[in-house]
């Protein structure tokens, strides 16, 4: 059981999932966020593998990405940054990225990297549900290594039921079809949406992602899952006008007082 | 052996549906109706009469015989410069926004790069009413100015897509974001055989009337159907696709693609893609693509807005990579060239994209009998300022 | 009584050839061989093989749908923008240019106004070899930038004619003089159904292609040849000659033809030449022409530089005159409002002159079941500036 | 019998004719012009009635009808101009203009105006000698109006026969086929195109046009014909630095010394 199981093991509400580029703002301030973050009581981090073409994310998340390519990341940096993770905090980390940057890496290759930093699920957004289980999901079984699956307002019950069964870590259920990076209120088609999610997949974890920003959303997202995971919102506020460790000091207690 | 698609999507090893979940009912729907709905006689009957009515279809097969001459074999053009809006491009967008329409939906976005599936996406909106985003890429924009303003005032929205090399690849980036915030009523009207399967057997099949025409027109013309070779340039692949359709399983057909080598295919200013790419996934499809060790795209660089794009369609990727297919590569300078030849020996200036196809001509020794249709893909009117800029240098 | 042109080579009271000595054995030449030259055999197979594979013949009679609807009545284009080169002068220049050669030119002037008639021009020229000089007024090289681009791209020197108004008429003027200067080895290829006899009967007999598909294509969709109304621009009248020709003598079919009343008929600024003109002789016809009392030419207005031009061929005055066919004068402003509609209507972007002809569906009131096929002369990539810059400033 | 026929049947050899635009330089230089031109021996003077489109002229005529246009020359100041002609001078005057001026201004007043100022002829270069012979000839014959009409190397000997028939005046021979304004010297195919129109009409009067432009070209086209007719060439001295009458009698003491 890896850090991410073990955690929903024990925790099962109100669960805060940051996301942050890896090398960003500076290629250095990887490990210092992640233990900025785990300092201040965020329960997992979700770390983001910069990508030239990140189709599934919005500008926010885009440009600190290519911000990040330029400072000079790339996923052989990234593991050594990561191999100090586990000295210092024992905070679930998941990785995201996209399905090519492994590819080219090497698919075992990579898995074998993030079991020896300590890397314990992955999030792989144009990886379809079909070709993993068809193809990969033996490699992370036998890793012990979490996957997170998304499901929309527009996946049907079938797919939902599927997209859970094969999350090992949580299924990352998306707020509303759009992009990250959008903010807004839950409306009542979202609502109506969590409560299917909820009355459909009562056993498994899950964690809304997708315009959660600020407290109200957070906790307004709590009440209908697990927990939530924000991303853009994060990302805004580490390039604030304090100092890197105060910016995210003063972003993660106003998400929790 | 086959060359077209298989039950699961893919040519070989190359295509798939690599795609975030926020797409996948659109792109489910789209793969479990296109087949049914493009094969119904109604909307059959209703593309084949806008293909000849409103596209000016068949396009003609020119025996070229200047051309001819100088290259001592017979060359055929096949003149997709005269369909409307002046590309092979609207031959797709035809079939797509009647499918669209069978789906349902009401507004549509479109990628970029030449602009010319951009004018021709704008053109069917106008002609259904239907509401129309097209994503550009910003230095295209700027490059291909009188498409633009064709877009406009043909009542299309024209987004600046600002990120990477801001070209046609940020500009498919863009839209595919688009349509993961507008899932329910908007379709996506991809412009090449690229993208997520079905988009590539879609859109070739929408381009097959190309070879289906030359089969015909050959006939007349030779009383054979089979050509010798087949010339296209490729970017994305659409016009190849469509122009080699017919004849994919007919191996006394040879194929030729000409890439665009920008400044030269060593220089890193290339978009060669089938020379300089590795299989790996772009817009949902595994293909060849040009990128880094870390699978990071590769900005490409070609002089031509519609060929400047780091991946190529999967059909294609698995004709070259099985050698069923040559590819030429085709530098900004040998386009410019071949582009003035054709326009001085012929009187037809050719779209930038479609010189790269001629600049084939330079390269391969034909034997005098050997019949040889050149994909005439699209009019220059668009690259007029470029290629005045070019003369003037020079 | 027929409307066809007589033996001496005049309409009624209008044709005719008052020409300088010096042209004198060049147009006796050309009218003593024009019919027998094109009436042979290989002349007809040579000019119908180009017109259906190099200019894309028979151009499609589309019905549009849309349009039909905001009319309410049957309104069929005949999609002479979907010809090489994008207008329906290319069918004059494939004529003129094989007769050229069976007289054994070697040398080629034309003048142009929108530059459509110059393109199409040097077009023939690159095809077949000919050296090519296009005379076009300055203010015109200025408005029509992207023709010109495309005349030096195909290998044309475009002269610019400094006199007068600086336009069309300037530049026939130029072009008379030279083939004044040279007339032995020269060919006067001119754009419209204007000069000297046999000029505007044999112009007339190339573009009356147009209608003789017209009536195949109509027969084929409602089961009768003739339509009710035929709509055409007029600058010189070649569009509109051939879209009538075969109608002629069909009196139940009505002829509209909308001339450029520029910034209103009676500003001072308009080329509503069959309004403001009275018969007088203006490049080698008696015809309909807009001058002073003293019979000096009054310089012409309209933004559209293909219809900038004070006379009208004598086959459409005498049309006029004698209440045949009826004028409507359309503004500048008309004309765009016109141009924009069929883009954002039908997605087609007409010719600015061609938005002429589509301003007169907003005077004229017709019957649900009438049958009205306009003449879709030309696309308008040439005119883009100028749309973008109304679009922009309204 | 008028003053043209007066003259070629006293004169038969060296007849200079100038051609001036009425109107030009300024628009009350016309019959200052004549005047000079009488008073310097010319033998005829052919006024050109300035048009707006002078197809058959080239540049340096055109611009000089368009300046006189904008003087405001035009018909009936011309007839007004000309109206005191016959009390100063003799010479034959012609006038030179397009056919289009004649029709709208009405032929047959047009033709009694220049009866009643004294005009001579006429050359109207887009007139063509069919409909003039079948339409006007005998309202020129009944007001004692000569014609002339233009052949040039083109030009069939049938045709030239007609044109020479048809010329009451003199005939025009083109020095070559191209507009007036060109200057160069005689050619071989010039020389056998003189000499075969000498041969073919030995009993016409001929004056030959285009292209003289000096002394040696002038006395050069006597050889071939009675005389010569200089315009491009007079038109620009007409502008020369001097004063209009010091120019005009420089130039003609140039070409008769
Ligand atoms: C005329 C023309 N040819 C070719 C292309 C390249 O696209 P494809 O490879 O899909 O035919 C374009 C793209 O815009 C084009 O405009
Ligand atoms: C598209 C188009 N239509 C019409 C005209 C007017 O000429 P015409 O009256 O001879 O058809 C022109 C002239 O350039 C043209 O380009």
């Amino acid at each position: 059981m890896n850090r991410l199981q073990k955690l929903f093991d024990t925790k099962q509400g109100d669960i805060l999932n940051i996301y942050a580029p890896a090398g960003y703002p500076k290629l250095e301030d990887t490990m210092s966020i992640i233990t900025e973050l785990d300092r201040l009581g965020v329960d997992i981090i979700e770390l983001g593998m910069p990508y030239s073409d990140p189709m599934a994310d919005g500008k926010t998340i885009q440009d600190s990405s290519q911000i990040a390519l330029e400072n000079g990341m790339n996923l052989d940096v990234l593991f050594q940054q990561l191999s100090t993770l586990r000295e210092n905090t024992q905070v679930p980390v998941v990785l995201m990225g996209y399905f090519n940057q492994l590819v080219q890496y090497g698919l075992e290759r990579f898995l074998d990297s993030c079991v020896k930093v300590g890397v314990d699920g992955l999030i792989l957004p144009d990886l379809p549900m079909e070709i993993y289980s068809n193809q990969f999901q033996a490699l992370f079984e036998e890793r012990d290594l979490s996957m997170s699956f998304l499901v929309t307002p527009e996946t049907s019950d079938a797919r939902c039921q599927t997209a859970a069964q094969l999350s090992t870590g949580f299924l990352y259920v998306v707020s509303s079809s759009s992009i990250t990076g959008k903010s807004g209120n839950l409306g009542e088609d979202q609502i109506s949406y969590f409560e299917k999610i909820q009355s459909l997949l009562p056993d498994t974890n899950k964690l809304i992602g997708f315009g959660i920003h600020d407290q109200a959303s957070y906790e307004n997202a709590c009440e209908y899952a697990n927990g939530a995971i924000i991303g853009s919102a994060f990302i805004r506020a580490l390039t604030g006008d304090k100092e890197l460790s105060s910016n995210i000091e003063e972003f993660i207690t106003s998400i929790r007082p | 052996m086959t060359y077209n698609i298989n039950q699961k999507g893919f040519y070989g090893q190359f295509g798939g549906a690599y795609i975030p979940e926020m797409l996948y009912s659109n792109i489910a729907r789209l793969k479990d109706s296109y087949l049914e709905i493009t094969s119904k006689a109604s909307f059959k009957q209703k593309f084949h009469a806008l293909l000849k009515d409103y596209v000016g279809r068949p396009s003609p097969l020119y025996f070229a015989e200047r051309l001819s001459e100088k290259y001592e074999c017979q060359i055929y053009l096949k003149r997709e410069d005269l369909n409307h809006t002046g590309a092979h491009k609207i031959n797709n967008t035809i079939g797509q926004i009647l499918l669209a329409r069978e789906l349902g939906k009401t507004r549509i976005i479109a990628e970029t790069g030449a602009g010319q599936h951009g004018v021709a996406t704008a053109t069917v909106c106008a002609l259904m009413d239907m509401e129309c985003i097209v994503y550009m890429g910003s230095v295209d924009i700027v490059r291909q100015a009188a498409n633009v303003s064709r877009m406009r005032m043909l009542g299309a929205e024209v987004r600046p897509a600002e990120s990477g090399s801001k070209t046609l690849k940020d500009a498919t980036n863009e839209a595919i974001r688009d349509w993961i915030d507008n899932p329910v009523e908007t379709h996506y009207i991809i412009g090449s055989v690229v993208g997520p399967h079905p988009y590539p057997d879609m859109v070739a099949r929408f381009q097959s009337v190309i070879s289906e025409e030359i089969r015909i027109q050959l006939k007349e013309k030779i009383g054979r159907e089979n050509p010798d070779y087949i010339i296209a340039c490729v970017g994305g692949g659409s016009n190849a696709a469509g122009a080699i359709y017919h004849y994919l399983d007919q191996s006394d057909v040879k194929f030729v693609f000409a890439e665009a080598a920008g400044l030269g295919v060593e220089t890193g200013h290339s978009a060669a893609t089938s020379i300089l790419g590795k299989p790996g996934i772009i817009h949902g499809a595994n293909t060849l693509l040009m990128q880094d060790k870390y699978g990071q795209i590769i900005e490409p660089y070609s002089i031509s807005a519609g060929l400047d794009y780091p991946g190529i369609g999967p059909m294609l990727a698995n004709l070259i990579h099985s050698a069923r297919a040559t590819v030429e590569a085709i530098t900004d300078q040998q386009a410019m060239d071949a582009a003035f030849s054709l326009a001085r020996t012929e009187g037809i200036i050719p779209a930038l994209e479609t010189a790269h196809a001629f600049a084939v001509l330079e390269r391969k020794k034909f034997l005098p009998e050997d019949v040889v249709v050149i994909n005439l893909s699209g009019r220059g009117d668009k690259d007029l300022p470029t290629y005045i800029k070019a003369d003037l240098a020079s």
